[in-house]
């Protein structure tokens, strides 16, 4: 899969995506507004697992450990500082997010591959462990319930219990920030990582340190999902250890294969198409993991390019040029 | 006139499913016994059932669904301290109200406290005082204790040794262990108890974890007489397989089959005739607070919350369990306790089952307000 | 015995064998000539299997090999002795060996003209190292044991790829004498040098390969009196 | 002192169980390259059809026999089937395939035996205890351990001593090569995958009466086995020996010494082994 | 040939690999502006001496001086920083990515466009113009937007010269650039090499003796991991040892 810079084919749904999104609540019952709230915040999620994913092919099984981390820590703060301000919620999870990147990021990345897929798990039960024992802080099992602040922001005052409040809240700020991520991925250190991915060594004999290339960007995706996870435990205002768990990291897996690791709006969809059918199916049936497992395989062993892949390769279909290789990108090199 | 929802929060899948499901069967029996009397201020109250996993955050994300699609603003659920914690802290922003008759961690109604939630049912400060008293009436110098290592856990295991020393300071704690929730091998922990040498092991796990402990630790050589919270469970003494290894051990509840009073007697033959079993301690439990949330609904005569909240503070009840009074201070309703133990002969299951139970009295049992700490209820 | 007919080999997108033909009778023994990436090694490894030629046929005593797993290959009686030795270093001697090995199991015929035994009497060399790993080898070691490794196999062609390949001269001799031998036991060999010298003392026929082609087919003294081919494909 | 003897015992019990499940693991690893992510997931389908088979048969013995005959099987097909499939896609395709698959036998167990713990009772005298030394101990603890000896020396016989294992082991030196040698190297490895499904699935069987029965059993050991193969070195069964031994006395006295810390406790070891020896303490350096 | 002073010196370098000792006390010299060739059998540890002066692998032994500094054991990327630039044997570029950027990811490297999280790499046009030059000089302007993967071999043999080029190095280590080349596409290459390397230093491995005795200044030969003799062309032909370990008798 090649991604020309500035692929027209991912801006104007985009476009059209925002204007949809600002207009929801208009015709939309509040019940589904809450509900695309939860879609907006696992959105930026997925996008940055989709970062190290499908752009740098890293697969990690313990993404949720800085998800989680982001959920506590906004959770913990709120909680402990009062007054605190919604903003400084936000910004203490990244931070706490980052730093855990970076730790854990020094220790993981000397392996790769399946190694470093096994590590990243390992690591994601340690953050769960701690999670769970940590009870004076993280309440452990019991878990601990936000209260969600008012944002007051130069001069706006907004009153964030509000669903549909909150939901244009998160739109903006999220959207800012999964935009940004889109930029990123057409700047120097986002075709980096994409070179790395294609041929580590070679980018070595070019000059590029690629230990700190991975690092940072390991730590960066660590840092927004740290922010999707203070999203999270703002939305729910509430965060259990489920947050931290390896099901969250499964979740956010599926999310992005579904969508497509191939396309930046990939994951933005999975996320959608995700958290929709989660909200359907459980109500037919218990079984809905099950399905969602299903669709998983199917997708890994005929279509790895995920429904974006599928959208595209059947649009070049229809254009006439015969999508070879659309939608490719887990090539991973074999060791 | 369109019905009266009640979200039922359980656990109906996964480890604690038959605990919920139990549960569930009170509340909607007692459900049924209301609509058959003509509802409640003439609406048919509709009970939903609710599948929490245990899971605050699966319990309390279903209750949003619930409010904000349906309309629900009346909860209740009995499994998981974890979920009433979430539950009540949702229910004080959605301006619900939720009603537990299993969630026994003390800290619900102190300091965790708030005025949308109340607990018709025990709690782990009156159940362990209970036991504790039971332990130094019979003259036990040696205790050990195991408990799950979360809130609930936690606090039954506290509240045991605090009134243990109070009641006798000779009584020795000679081991206090914690392990996780749904721990399966208990080797290592009984091990410990073992060596400890006590004469009693109190534990207030319940379910699986209750089991497993019970099964492990005849065959490893534990010999100890077992005080439980929750020993008076058929399922659980079926799923053991083995009497031997329950019968002598004590359990205490707000709610027996074998409370042999008049007005239990009544109900467990009424509903044994309705439904083929009987209404053991959790479908009891279940039910009789569902009787006393009605009650509460009909001295308001509407269901805005704000009016039933109004009405429950306290108010009175009288069901198969004994009088029930709700207290204002923290939403605790102030209860007798029952005392039995598992012995082979009972009239009920041909497997090992509680003999007649004993009452203490709530006030032997009571928390006096100041000590709560609950402060949220300032009107 | 061997019929190679205009094969293409590729690797990736580099076009390697415009169109390689050969043939090798019962029992003899052919080298071919060619400079460094040639294609030698892969006309070679077309045979086995190793690489798939995308057109052309090769008949092995008239069966198609062309879309056959290496391992078919070998059983049909065909071994190769590749240019990079390929032992496997984490195994000893004796095991290296052993691999070579073709059992019931694996579908090879009765006829163990090779074994341990007969090959530790060719090779003594291999006899007194058979307790060491591979990897501890040296060089000519390494060769040897590869050939050996292969004759475990029986087969009835062996294609040896540049079997005095970074050897000292004298090790070239031995390697040579021991390749007669083989063939001697009625083994057809095809092999491939650089090392002129050392290969018109032991090949009957020789091809020599230019940039992916065959371009000269003959005996010693034909290639000798070929003064042209000489100079453009094989010398300095 | 005796104390002391019983939680050695309760580590070698545990050890021996994760010695099981992390040898496959290992094996296939070491073999094929491929981490499979669904080894744990095997483990927990053996223990559920022992459990079944327990049902209808009361016989554990047989189970012990059938299931990894069964789990065999299975691990064939999923190579041949889908494996295969997916090499070409590269290891990433691999890993989430077995990954997925992980995902829905997990499920799939859900919904057909239920998700709850089902209690594995034993009868005969396996359930009995033997006392020596003053120590009263479980019978089949000691047979968990017995197994994992047993198994444990099988494997390294075949592996070192077998053309099997020479041949396995040449594989992972240079598999192209080995097909040259005339042997099927697909076929190899589907048997390898195989061997490790069905290992896997024999301890499951081992595992059911300890532990009981439960969905949420395949995450639980998964990860362990993984901080095994961490600490141990990646496809080294010495490795996973080692590491399984030293993991079970940690969870075994971490529970006795610092029962606050005793989840993590595995965890900082894996951390240490990271910084000390990133290969694994018998893995060679990458 | 001119002499102003060494830009490369080896001395005394080892390297195995598990045992199988590949480099054995390799020492030779390079001076400025040198063209330097690399000879010897398949095996003898051409490639090796390669991966050990460009920083791939450590050596197990000896030292490595660049322009006067120890440079041994230095990660690649800090070599190719100090304008060390070397090629593959067997193409290895980014096969997915259009030659474009193939190459503009080497020349953003020297303007330092390496991690930048805001910058967009497609929008700095002083390393566009660049990549631009070198994309024409090695003749690949044509196809600057095609994927590498469509390239035909000769062309992905010119993309690997100027991803070395990319980087703008003074000394130059080619390995087997024409390996696998027609005659005319070796023709080619050379006149191109020659080109594209004017001024530099330049160490090229190459097993077809007329690209070498037509470029190099100096032949090192290469034999079991020793150098077997490192002089002027016409010496190196009429050398016995080189003749019978290498080039064998005409
Ligand atoms: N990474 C490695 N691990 C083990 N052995 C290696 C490694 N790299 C090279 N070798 C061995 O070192 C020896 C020299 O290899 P090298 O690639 O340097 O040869 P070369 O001179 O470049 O040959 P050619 O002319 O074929 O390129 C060979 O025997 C090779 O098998
Ligand atoms: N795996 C590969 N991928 C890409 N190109 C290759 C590969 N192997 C060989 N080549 C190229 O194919 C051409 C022919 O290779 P081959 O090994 O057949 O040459 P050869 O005649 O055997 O030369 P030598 O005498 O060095 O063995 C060479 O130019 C080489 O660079
Ligand atoms: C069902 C009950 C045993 C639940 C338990 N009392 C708790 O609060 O978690
Ligand atoms: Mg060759
Ligand atoms: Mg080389």
């Amino acid at each position: 899969m090649r991604r020309r810079s500035g692929n027209p084919g991912s801006v104007f749904p985009g476009i059209a995506l925002v204007g949809g999104l600002l207009a929801a609540p208009l015709f939309l019952p509040l019940y589904h507004v809450n509900l695309l709230t939860e879609v907006i915040v696992f959105a930026l999620y997925a996008v940055s697992y989709n970062l190290l994913l499908g752009y740098a092919g890293l697969l990690s099984f313990g993404h949720a450990m800085f998800f989680g981390t982001g959920a506590y820590v906004t959770a913990v703060a709120l909680a402990h500082l009062p007054g605190l301000s919604v903003g400084s919620a936000i910004l203490l999870s990244v931070a706490a997010a980052t730093l855990a990147g970076v730790v854990t990021g020094a220790l993981l990345l000397r392996h790769k591959g399946s190694y470093f897929a096994l590590l990243t798990l390992a690591f994601n039960a340690l953050f769960y462990a701690v999670a769970t024992k940590w009870h004076s802080v993280t309440g452990g099992d019991d878990g601990l319930s936000v209260n969600r602040p008012n944002l007051d922001f130069l001069g706006v005052h907004l009153d964030l219990s509000d669903i549909t409040t909150f939901y244009y809240f998160a739109l903006i700020t999220v959207g800012a920030l999964i935009g940004y991520c889109w930029h990123f991925t057409h700047t120097a250190m986002g075709r980096t990582v994409l070179l790395v991915r294609e041929n580590e060594e070679r980018m070595k004999f070019l000059g590029y340190d690629t230990n700190i290339s991975r690092l940072l960007l390991f730590t960066f995706t660590g840092a927004l999902a740290g922010c999707a996870g203070s999203y999270y435990a703002l939305f729910f205002e509430f965060t259990s250890i489920s947050a931290i768990s390896i099901e969250m990291t499964t979740t956010v897996l599926l999310m992005t294969f579904i969508g497509g690791t191939g396309s930046f709006l990939g994951p933005v969809l999975g996320a959608l198409v995700y958290t929709l059918l989660h909200d359907k199916l459980s109500d037919i049936t218990d079984r809905w993991p099950l399905i969602m497992g299903l669709i998983f395989i199917v997708m890994v062993l005929y279509v790895p390019g995920g429904l974006s892949g599928l959208i595209v390769s059947i649009r070049e279909r229809l254009a006439g040029t015969a999508g070879k290789n659309a939608a490719q990108p887990l090539e991973g090199r074999k060791p | 006139a369109d019905t009266i929802k009640l979200g039922v929060v359980e656990p109906l899948s996964g480890t604690f499913k038959d605990i919920g499901e139990r549960y569930l069967a009170g509340v909607q029996y007692a459900a049924d016994e209301i609509n058959a009397a003509g509802g409640l201020l003439g609406r048919k109250v509709e009970v939903i059932p609710i599948d929490s996993e245990v899971k605050p955050d699966v319990a309390t994300r279903k209750a949003t669904k619930l409010i904000l699609k349906e309309g629900v603003n009346f909860f209740c659920g009995g499994t998981g301290s974890s979920v009433g914690a979430a539950m009540s802290a949702l229910m004080e922003k959605q301006g619900g109200l939720f009603f537990t008759y299993g969630m026994d961690a003390a800290s619900l109604t102190g300091e965790k406290c708030n005025r949308h939630f109340f607990r018709p049912g025990g709690s782990t400060d009156g159940r362990s005082y209970a036991l504790a008293q039971w332990v130094v009436k019979n003259g036990y110098k040696r205790v050990a204790g195991i408990a799950q290592d979360y809130s609930f856990g936690q606090e039954a295991m506290a509240a045991f040794k605090k009134k243990l020393k109070e009641l006798d300071p000779t009584v020795e704690m000679v081991a206090e262990l914690y392990h996780p929730l749904g721990t399966k091998d208990y080797a290592p922990y009984i091990s410990q108890l073992i060596a400890a040498e006590p004469e009693v092991v109190f534990t207030s796990n319940w379910g699986n974890d209750l089991m497993l402990l019970l099964k492990q630790g005849k065959p490893m050589g534990l010999k100890a007489k077992f005080v439980c919270y929750y020993a008076n469970d058929d399922v659980l003494i079926k799923g053991i397989a083995d009497d031997e290894a329950v019968i002598g051990s004590i359990g205490a509840e707000v709610y027996m089959l074998s409370i042999p009073t008049e007005a239990n007697k009544a109900f467990v033959k009424k509903y044994h005739e309705a439904k083929g079993h009987y209404p053991t301690w959790l479908i009891g439990k279940g039910y009789t607070a569902t009787m006393f949330w009605a009650e509460a609904v009909k001295k308001a005569g509407t269901t805005n919350v704000r009016k039933v909240i109004q009405a429950w503070e306290g108010l009175s009840y009288d069901g198969p369990a004994g009088t029930w009074t709700m207290r204002a201070c923290d939403h605790q309703a102030q209860v007798p306790y029952w005392i039995g133990e598992i012995v082979k002969e009972n009239p009920f299951f041909d497997h090992a089952y509680v003999a007649d139970a004993t009452m203490i009295p709530a006030e032997d049992v009571a928390v006096p307000c100041e000590e709560t700490g609950c402060k949220a209820m300032g009107k | 015995m061997l019929e190679v007919r205009d094969i293409h080999s590729y690797y990736g997108k580099s076009h390697i064998l415009h169109g390689v033909s050969m043939t090798l009778q019962e029992g003899e023994m052919v080298c071919l000539l060619g400079r460094n990436g040639v294609g030698k090694s892969t006309t070679l490894k077309s045979i086995m299997g190793m690489v798939r030629p995308r057109s052309g046929s090769i008949r092995f005593q008239g069966r198609e090999l062309i879309g056959l797993q290496p391992y078919q290959v070998a059983r049909l009686g065909v071994g190769i002795v590749p240019e990079e030795r390929r032992i496997f270093g984490s195994l000893t001697v004796e095991e290296n060996l052993l691999i070579g090995k073709k059992n019931a199991l694996d579908g090879g015929d009765g006829a163990q003209a090779w074994t341990l035994e007969r090959v530790y009497q060719v090779f003594p060399r291999l006899h007194e190292r058979r307790t060491n790993k591979g990897r501890h080898l040296s060089g000519g070691e390494q060769q040897m044991l590869t050939v050996a490794r292969t004759l475990m196999g029986n087969p009835r062609l062996i294609l040896v790829d540049e079997p005095t390949e970074g050897l000292a001269p004298l090790i070239v001799q031995d390697v040579l004498h021991m390749l007669a031998q083989v063939r001697r036991s009625g083994v057809t060999v095809l092999m491939v040098e650089q090392n002129f010298k050392a290969a018109v003392q032991v090949a009957d026929r020789f091809y020599v390969m230019g940039k992916g082609q065959i371009v000269f087919e003959g005996d010693v003294d034909a290639l000798l009196a070929a003064d042209e081919v000489r100079k453009t494909y094989l010398e300095v | 002192m005796t104390q002391f003897a019983v939680f050695v015992l309760h580590g070698l019990a545990y050890a021996g169980l994760l010695f099981l499940v992390s040898s496959g693991l290992t094996l296939v690893f070491g073999m094929m390259n491929v981490l499979n992510f669904a080894h744990a997931a095997f483990y927990m389908l053996g223990a559920y059809f022992s459990y079944s088979i327990l049902q209808w048969s009361g016989n554990f013995w047989l189970s012990m026999l059938l299931c990894p005959l069964i789990l065999f099987v299975i691990g064939a097909l999923v190579e041949r089937f889908l494996l295969r499939r997916v090499h070409q896609h590269g290891h990433l395709h691999e890993l989430l395939l077995t990954f997925g698959l992980a995902y829905i036998i997990t499920e799939g167990v859900k919904w057909i035996w239920g998700n709850y713990s089902l209690a594995v009772s034993l009868d005969g005298f396996l359930t009995g205890q033997v006392s020596l030394l003053g120590i009263t101990y479980p019978v089949y603890r000691l047979f968990i351990i017995g197994c994992a000896v047993a198994v444990g020396t099988a494997m390294s016989y075949v592996f070192y001593r077998t053309r099997v294992g020479i041949i396995v082991r040449a594989a992972v030196d240079d598999h192209e090569m080995v097909n040259a040698l005339g042997i099927n190297v697909p076929l190899v490895f589907m048997l390898v995958f195989a061997v490790g499904a069905a290992l896997s699935g024999f301890a499951g069987v081992i595992a059911g009466p300890l532990l009981t029965t439960y969905p949420g059993m395949a995450a639980e050991i998964l990860v362990d086995a993984f901080v095994v193969i961490v600490v141990g070195g990646f496809g080294s069964l010495g490795g996973a020996l080692l590491a399984s031994l030293i993991i079970g006395q940690l969870q075994a006295f971490g529970v006795l010494l610092v029962p606050k810390l005793s989840l993590a406790l595995i965890y900082l070891l894996m951390a240490v082994v990271l910084v000390v020896k990133p290969s694994g303490l018998f893995g060679e350096e990458a | 040939m001119k002499d102003n002073g060494r830009i490369l010196e080896v001395r005394d370098l080892y390297k195995d690999f598990s045992g199988l000792e590949v480099l054995a006390g390799v020492s030779f010299q390079v001076a400025q502006g040198e063209r330097h060739a690399v000879i010897g059998p398949n095996g003898a540890g051409k490639t090796t001496l390669f991966n050990v002066i460009t920083g791939k692998y450590k050596p197990s032994g000896g030292s490595i001086l660049f322009q006067g500094r120890d440079i041994t054991g230095r990660p690649p990327h800090q070599l190719c920083r100090m304008k060390i630039s070397r090629s593959f044997q067997i193409t290895n570029a980014f096969q997915e990515l259009t030659v474009f950027e193939n190459v503009r990811s080497g020349v953003r490297c020297l303007h330092g466009l390496r991690y930048h999280f805001f910058r967009r790499v497609d929008r700095d046009v002083a390393v566009n113009r660049r990549t631009e030059e070198l994309l024409h000089l090695v003749g690949l302007g044509s196809v600057a937007d095609a994927p590498v993967s469509t390239l035909s071999y000769g062309q992905q043999r010119a993309l690997e010269i100027a991803l070395t080029l990319s980087t703008d190095p003074e000394l130059i280590l080619l390995d087997e650039p024409t390996a696998g080349m027609t005659r005319e596409e070796t023709a080619e290459a050379i006149q191109l090499i020659d080109r594209v390397t004017r001024g530099k230093t330049l160490i090229i491995i190459e097993h077809d003796m007329d690209v070498v005795f037509s470029l190099a200044d100096r032949i090192s030969v290469l034999h079991y991991g020793r150098i077997l003799a490192s002089d002027r062309p016409h010496v190196i032909r009429d050398d016995q040892r080189v003749k019978d370990a290498y080039l064998g008798e005409g």
